[in-house]
């Protein structure tokens, strides 16, 4: 028998490797403190209702880092994705369902393309151990079609243009402790699966140079977004999503060349680490600010400024050298395309940059709100900012150890340090914009162009209803009795000179054939 | 002999049903439940005989020609073990459903004959003998549909009836056709019509027919119209009608005629798998979006219904060994999910009188097992692991892939999507705060509540165990292979 | 003396004689007389047909004449089936009557009389099925004619009345058609005799001419569609047991003797196309019938309009017939179990709805909601004899659609497999529309009356029968093969 | 041979008269006399039949038959007017009143 049959539990096999440590790590710090911080902050009447879907959320968002196999993964996916539903929807609003809504559509469909993909690699590599899935595919004729699912799905799952709405909607109304899991685990889950799953240098270039664009374009488009729009939790989610394209970008570079996968593949763990933490970091930030009062309030906003400035990439911070790993693998490789993207790549830190500044601002303008004691929530959010300051320094020295010796050098500190500061510029510029401008001043709900695809789909449906009911009317109207017209047939046919007539006729038909 | 028991059994259950009257309840109900019980040991030990490779069959003489036979194949008897199985579980829910309500006898004795239609449907060895049943099947569910009298029912009961009798007299034609040309065909693995496989224009008519035929119980579209309409019926016949016996028949039948009639290879060389294969995607797809859009709660199960038979169509019309015996086991898979589900929106409406989605909202803290039992199946139905849903999926998919359909896997996957897309809902409406208090006793009565509880279980267990000697994956598989010259997977 | 050899006589002169004593005996006693009479004539028949299938047909002199001067009595497989068909009917019906015409019903008109026209009406039509002489089925018919037209308006009322008259006179115009037929057929042949005209008979415009008159008279007889005009009033307004017999075995009486003048007694393409045109009449008959009972409000007019239609199967056998033997055998067995299962079926539906209307006090179907909640073996056998209508598995109704489809399908004219199948749907479409409404939940206070347990039990035994009939289908395909069409045919069994 | 057609010549003519009043006459006494012209009709064919062969003797088998059609006939007369005349006692009416432009018929 293949290896490939379902073989109900006995097919889930869970192991740790080297891809899978830090994911191991980081998930299970980040699921570990924001389960605790929800615990803190919610109130107790409702932490059954939350925990009932944090529970497993956490523990597929954990054991997906250590499955071996190609069930199992999908089986932690799925725990993952779909209780975050009910995180989502905690606040039981209407904007929280419908983001609810929209966030588990769009699971529901990567989790379809997951598993199409993972189904075309069993069956090519004709087994469901993860590392000879992405070796497999690689060869097989159905390479296009399983690397175009799993891009889309991972696409999903990580926010990219067009989907680059999903994030935001999911950070927006979760509740501080779980969206910062969210914020922080979930969408690196894409990025372990692109480790996990993509096979490494074996398509064309142009797969390569268009996932890239896609990244680049995702990196730059939901940074504008996310300056516009309203809240501090979406614009960490656009954030988010502008960091993950250019995570794709090191996906995209792996694709193409074999050489460069190492490279590109440490970028992605580096940005995994250094996004996860930092973006947790400030999600939690945003709520402890929110918390405190006076002093304390502003010790806070100002210790913010350090996760902040690892997402800009500035010097001696962990997203420095996540940065500069990807650069590394970027520039690895040769043509108009790389090049154009290495030489673009600093400047999406002048958009991270305008979002910090967005986010503090929005931040500080948060009320307080002080009826809980704010003792633990600040406990938690101190491990996160230690973690955030400390992880760079753990960096596993076998992925690209260039990445930490060039964080100590001067021109590469410059490198770093003058999109910030074009950043500020620009919003210092920006006091002495016309009205106009700042009008554009949270345009953008959270969920962008997937809250009109929502909104087409609800107007579609009302008119398919309607169209429906008043097609059912008219259809019953016109349907035309023929009952009476054959009850009068009948009636004069058996009358009795008629029927008389017509068996004469017979009669006559009869003979007139036997004599012929 | 033996072969006939698995039908006569719960037939002459029936009768006794009928002639023991309405008011001895206690002898009705010990009457058939022993019938359950005794059909469940015998299948057991046919499955045990046919696993060891003896085959118990049997036949008598019926027109000029041709024989009545019945056989207690692998394949067959798996539809059997699933109408017989769940005939005993529904039968402990209908007693507990059907408490306080009228006609009793006339309901399980029409509920038992049901029971021995889809025996012989099952069991049956030619395609005259399924045609046999299979209409019988149609006759003895039509009381059952309209069993309420009211207008609506009637009304549905005519639908059923007239898809039913239009979809019987295709396959008479069919059947009586390949007589003609044929003579006695008895189900042979990998097809039994070698001696007139050259006469292709006539064998494609005849498959068109039989497929109309089957298709209208396997409501594959645009011969789906009479599912949704006969959920107008008691729960435990919309289990039966959805999950058991009568949909179940529809695509046994197809299950049947691919396999075991024409045969994976000529059903291909004749290019009829293609097309019956696009027609249940179609199915698949238009079912599972039209059930998106359905408020009342029976009524998306029943699209639900038409999306997952398709499942069945479609894997079968691949004529791929891993995808055909993936159809084989959803049909006992999806029989589980579905019986869990139809219980549970009987349960909620005989004990609340909630009978759509939007009234839901409360019910979880109402019922917490049932609903509990309820999400189980309806995440099995979308295909999470270790779930039985996935297994067939996954089968299916593999199948898919394995026999050069990419197409049809992306189907599979977007029906799952879908599947999430409707079933959760129920779910979310029912999690949401609502008008209905926790229950201070029993959430429902006990009789409702076990058999729902216990097929929720299933689904699990079944899930967990998919592969294990006599699961229904590895069941399938045995059955499947000599349909295709001995393949092992 | 051999008696199995008296058996046609016996089978003509038990009837008759229980019809002239039941006369004499007066109403009480003669219920008693009629069922004696009845359980008589059944052994009989079964006897006769037990003999057919271990010796083959046999011929009976009746007064020891012979033909061509006297005349014969001719056994087959064929005619013992319908002679245990009506045996069977007959004997159900007897039962029946002795509940529905109350003995201490004083004021019912002409009930006294039932018995003897019935036992007499019997008679006649034993002797139908046995002549071999085709005068004398002019006489047979006549005699089942002037018994069924007196038995039609046996009720008294105007509408019974009008239906006798409209009956009674389209029996003339067809024994008038039919005597002008043997006329020119005895003026070009000179013989009489079925088995002598089979072996003499030449092309001849004169002959052809007398035979299409005669069976243009027999098409009448058996209200085959357009001939049909008179009979859904006259089944429709007879009393039940009597619109019973009518549907069920008077039109398989004429019917048999065209299958016989068809098949047997004239050469293959006899009368070129004329087998096309019953055909074609069946086929229309099978749908213009069905659409007509469904369009029906009174329940004995939808059960009399399903006999019109049911009539339409029994004459696709002529086309098939010109298909070779195998498909002749096909056909000929399924149009004998068809004619079973009808005569069944019909019967029973048609007591049935007797009882129904009696316990309902009227006939109209709208009306009859609830019926299966105060009569569920009554409502129960309706189903069932619309089963077998229906021509669904498992019934007798089903063989006989199985053996035609499969005679079309094998002669390659599939469009009469098309109509087979479109007459059963269309029949499903009626019999639903009735049930529908038995099976509705309606209370109803159902009137009680004497012989209540007869008058449901009765129909339902009938229908079983008719369904049954699907395990009997090899005896009756034996019969089949004894009969004179199959053995002429040189089809060995 | 000319008798037999000159006897065959009337009985078709009294047949085809019959037959034209059975079907358009609507008074049913009108009927039942037509009735027996297409008897007597037919009779005189079976009549004339018995006296075609001259150089044999007559025909006895035509002649029985007359006698028996008659006989048959007589009867058939009687019922129906006993019908007719009952029927005439129950509604008042003459004819069938079956046509669709009298509007009677049920």
């Amino acid at each position: 028998m293949t290896p490939i049959l379902p073989a109900g539990i006995r097919s889930l096999t869970f192991s740790l490797d080297e891809t899978g440590t830090p994911f191991l790590i980081l998930f299970a710090f980040l699921w570990t403190i924001s389960a605790l911080y929800a615990f803190a902050t919610t109130p107790a009447g409702e932490r059954a209702r939350l925990f009932a879907y944090f529970v497993p959320s956490a523990l597929g968002g954990v054991t997906v880092a250590l499955a071996g196999d190609a069930i199992s993964f999908y089986l932690c996916f799925a725990l993952m994705a779909i209780p975050a539903w009910g995180l989502i929807t905690h606040a039981r609003t209407a904007e929280a369902r419908r983001a609810g809504t929209i966030y588990l559509t769009l699971t529901a469909i990567g989790e379809a393309l997951l598993l199409a993909a993972l189904v075309i690699m069993a069956v090519e590599a004709d087994s469901l151990a993860l590392p000879v899935l992405a070796e497999a595919i690689g060869t097989s004729p159905l390479r296009d079609i399983t690397v175009a699912l799993l891009l889309a799905s991972i696409g999903l799952k990580i926010g990219t243009l067009p989907a680059s709405g999903v994030l935001p909607l999911s950070y927006t109304y979760t509740p501080a402790g779980a969206a910062s899991a969210l914020a922080g685990a979930s969408a690196k889950v894409g990025a372990l699966a692109m480790l996990r799953l993509l096979p490494a240098g074996v398509m064309p270039e142009e797969w390569s140079y268009a996932v890239m664009a896609l990244g680049m374009a995702t990196a730059f488009l939901a940074a504008i977004l996310g300056t516009l729009t309203t809240t501090p939790r979406a614009v960490l989610g656009y954030s988010s999503a502008s960091q993950m394209g250019l995570i794709l970008v090191a996906a995209g570079v792996s694709l193409t060349s074999a050489e460069a996968a190492p490279l590109a593949y440490g970028a992605i763990v580096a940005f995994s680490l250094h996004h996860g933490l930092a973006k947790s970091a400030l999600v939690l930030g945003d709520d402890v600010v929110s918390r405190l009062t006076g002093r304390a309030r502003t010790a806070a906003l100002a210790a913010l400024a350090l996760p902040a400035l690892a997402l800009v990439g500035a010097p001696l911070t962990s997203g420095f050298v996540a940065k500069y790993a990807l650069k590394d693998a970027v520039h690895a490789l040769h043509g108009t395309v790389p090049e154009a993207v290495y030489a673009l790549l600093p400047w999406t830190a002048i958009g991270t940059a305008a979002l910090m500044l967005r986010y503090f601002v929005l931040t500080r303008e948060r009320t307080a709100e002080t009826h809980v004691s704010p003792r633990v929530p600040v406990a938690l959010w101190s491990l996160v900012l230690a973690a955030v300051a400390l992880v760079v320094w753990m960096w596993p020295a076998h992925w690209n150890v260039h990445a930490i010796e060039s964080a100590l050098s001067l021109s590469s500190m410059w490198t770093a340090l003058w999109p910030g500061l074009i950043a500020v510029a620009g919003w210092m510029a920006l006091r002495y914009a016309p009205r106009g401008a700042r009008r554009l001043n949270g345009i953008v709900p959270p969920g962008d162009v997937l809250l009109g695809l929502a909104a087409a789909v609800r107007a579609a449906d009302r008119w398919l209803a309607g169209r429906s009911r008043s097609g059912g009317v008219t259809a019953r109207g016109e349907r035309a009795d023929i009952a009476p017209a054959l009850r009068a047939t009948e009636r004069s046919a058996v009358a009795w000179t008629a029927a008389s007539t017509l068996f004469v006729l017979l009669v006559l038909l009869l003979v007139a054939l036997s004599t012929r | 002999m033996t072969a006939w028991l698995p039908m006569l059994i719960p037939a002459i259950a029936g009768i006794a049903t009928f002639a023991l009257g309405e008011s001895r309840g206690r002898a009705r109900n010990a009457v058939n439940l022993t019938a359950a019980a005794m059909s469940m040991a015998l299948v057991a030990r046919l499955v045990v005989h046919a696993y060891n490779g003896t085959v118990v069959a049997s036949t008598i003489p019926m027109l000029p020609g041709l024989e009545l036979g019945m056989s207690a194949d692998l394949l067959g008897l798996l539809f059997a073990a699933v109408a017989t199985v769940l005939w005993g579980v529904t039968l402990v829910y209908a007693i507990g459903y059907m408490d306080h309500a009228a006609d009793r006898a006339r309901f399980f004795g029409f509920f038992a004959l049901c029971i021995a239609a889809a025996n012989g449907v099952a069991l049956a060895d030619d395609p005259l003998s399924l045609f046999i049943f299979y209409e019988i099947l149609s006759l003895t569910t039509y009381p059952l549909v309209v069993h309420t009298g009211t207008p609506e029912a009637l009304a549905a009961g005519r639908k059923y009836l007239f898809y039913a009798l239009g979809g019987g007299a295709a396959l008479l034609v069919g059947v009586a056709w390949l007589a003609t040309i044929a003579g006695q065909t008895p189900f042979t693995p990998g097809g039994a019509l070698t001696t007139v496989s050259g006469r292709t224009a006539e064998l494609r008519v005849i498959f068109a027919l039989m497929v109309a035929g089957f298709g209208v119980k396997a409501a594959l579209m645009p011969l789906h119209g009479w599912l949704p309409g006969a959920m107008v019926a008691p729960a435990p016949v919309s289990s039966l009608l959805h999950a058991v016996a009568v949909v179940k028949a529809g695509v046994f039948g197809i299950i049947r005629l691919v396999n075991e009639l024409y045969g994976p290879d000529l059903a291909t060389s004749l290019g009829v798998a293609t097309p019956l294969a696009i027609l249940a995607a179609v199915s698949i797809i238009v079912a599972s979006v039209i059930a998106l859009r359905q408020d009342d709660f029976k009524r998306r199960l029943a699209y639900s219904t038409i999306a997952q038979l398709s499942y069945i169509t479609l894997g079968t019309a691949l004529c791929s060994p891993l995808a055909a015996a993936g159809a084989l086991a959803h049909l006992a898979h999806h029989a589980v999910m579905k019986i869990t589900m139809f219980f549970t929106a009987g349960s909620v409406y005989e004990t609340l009188h909630v009978k759509k989605v939007s009234q839901m909202p409360g019910l979880a803290r109402r019922m917490p097992l049932t609903m509990a039992s309820f999400a189980v199946a309806a995440f099995a139905l979308a295909g999470i692991p270790p779930l039985v849903g996935f297994a067939s999926k996954w089968m299916l998919g593999v199948g898919s892939t394995q026999g050069g359909s990419v197409w049809a896997l992306l189907v599979y996957v977007s029906s799952g999507a879908l599947a999430l897309g409707y079933m959760v809902p129920i779910l979310t409406s029912a999690l949401r705060e609502g008008d209905h208090a926790p229950a201070r006793g029993a959430e429902s009565d006990p009789r409702m509540l076990w058999p729902i509880v216990t097929v929720g279980v299933l689904t699990v267990v079944l899930g967990l165990t998919a592969g294990l000697p006599g699961s229904p994956v590895h069941w399938a598989m045995t059955a499947i292979a000599p349909s295709f010259g001995g393949w092992t997977p | 003396m051999n008696v199995l050899a008296q058996l046609p006589g016996l089978l003509v002169v038990v009837p008759l004689a229980g019809a002239a004593i039941s006369f004499v005996a007066g109403r009480r006693r003669a219920p008693h007389v009629a069922l004696a009479t009845a359980l008589t004539v059944l052994a009989l028949a079964v006897a006769l047909a037990v003999h057919v299938l271990d010796d083959g047909p046999f011929r009976y002199q009746v007064g020891g004449w012979g033909a061509p001067l006297g005349i014969d009595l001719v056994a087959d497989g064929a005619a013992a089936l319908f002679l245990v068909l009506t045996a069977i009917v007959g004997l159900v019906v007897t039962l029946y009557a002795t509940a529905y015409f109350r003995t201490d019903d004083e004021t019912a008109y002409g009930h006294g009389l039932f018995w003897t026209l019935w036992l007499f009406m019997w008679t006649s039509l034993n002797a139908l099925f046995l002549t071999g002489d085709v005068f004398n089925v002019y006489v047979c018919l006549e005699l089942v004619g002037i018994s069924a037209v007196t038995l039609v308006t046996i009720g008294g009322g105007a509408e019974a009345l009008r239906a006798g008259a409209r009956y009674l006179f389209a029996s003339m115009l067809g024994a008038m058609t039919y005597l002008l037929g043997v006329a020119l057929l005895y003026a070009a042949t000179g013989q009489l005799d079925m088995d002598v005209l089979r072996t003499t008979l030449v092309a001849d415009t004169t002959a052809a001419t007398g035979l299409a008159l005669m069976i243009a008279a027999l098409v009448l007889k058996t209200a085959l569609v357009p001939a049909h005009f008179w009979l859904p009033a006259a089944h429709g307004s007879a009393p039940s047991p009597v619109s019973a017999v009518l549907s069920s075995l008077v039109v398989k009486g004429s019917y048999f003797v065209i299958l016989r003048l068809m098949l047997d007694v004239m050469p293959a393409d006899y009368l070129p196309g004329v087998e096309i045109v019953l055909g074609v009449l069946g086929s229309a008959a099978i749908v213009w019938g069905s659409v007509q009972a469904l369009l029906q409000t009174r329940i004995k007019q939808l059960v009399a309009y399903s006999t019109v239609a049911q009539i339409g199967y029994l004459f696709l056998v002529f086309p098939l017939a010109r298909h070779g033997a195998d498909v002749l055998t096909l056909a000929l067995t399924g149009v004998l179990v068809h004619a079973l299962s009808h005569g069944l079926a019909k019967a029973g539906l048609f007591l049935g709805a007797g009882s129904l209307m009696t316990r309902f006090g009227h006939d109209r179907i709208a009306d009859m909601g609830g019926a299966v909640r105060s009569a569920p073996a009554l409502t129960f056998g309706v189903a069932l004899a619309g089963v077998t209508m229906m021509g669904l598995p498992p019934s007798g109704g089903f063989g006989a659609k199985w053996l035609l489809v499969s005679a079309a399908l094998a002669s390659g004219e599939w469009w009469w497999a098309a109509v087979l199948v479109t007459g059963g749907l269309l029949a499903a479409a009626y019999m639903f529309r009735l049930l529908s409404v038995l099976l509705k939940d309606t209370p109803t206070e159902l009137h009680a009356s004497k012989g209540d347990a007869r008058t449901e039990w009765l129909p339902l035994a009938l229908a079983l029968g008719a369904v049954l009939l699907v395990l009997a289908i090899p005896l009756v395909s034996n019969l089949a093969a004894a009969s004179n069409v199959l053995i002429h045919a040189g089809v060995t069994p | 041979m000319s008798t037999y057609l000159v006897y065959t010549a009337g009985g078709v003519l009294l047949y085809a008269l019959g037959t034209y009043g059975l079907l358009a006459k609507r008074h049913l006494i009108h009927k039942v006399i037509s009735a027996n012209f297409m008897g007597s009709g037919v009779f005189l064919i079976l009549i004339g039949l018995g006296n075609r062969s001259p150089e044999g003797g007559p025909d006895p088998v035509p002649q029985a038959m007359v006698l028996t059609g008659i006989v048959v006939t007589v009867a058939l007369t009687a019922l129906g007017l006993a019908i007719v005349k009952r029927y005439y006692t129950a509604t008042g009416l003459d004819n069938l009143d079956d046509e669709p432009s009298a509007g009677g018929d049920r």
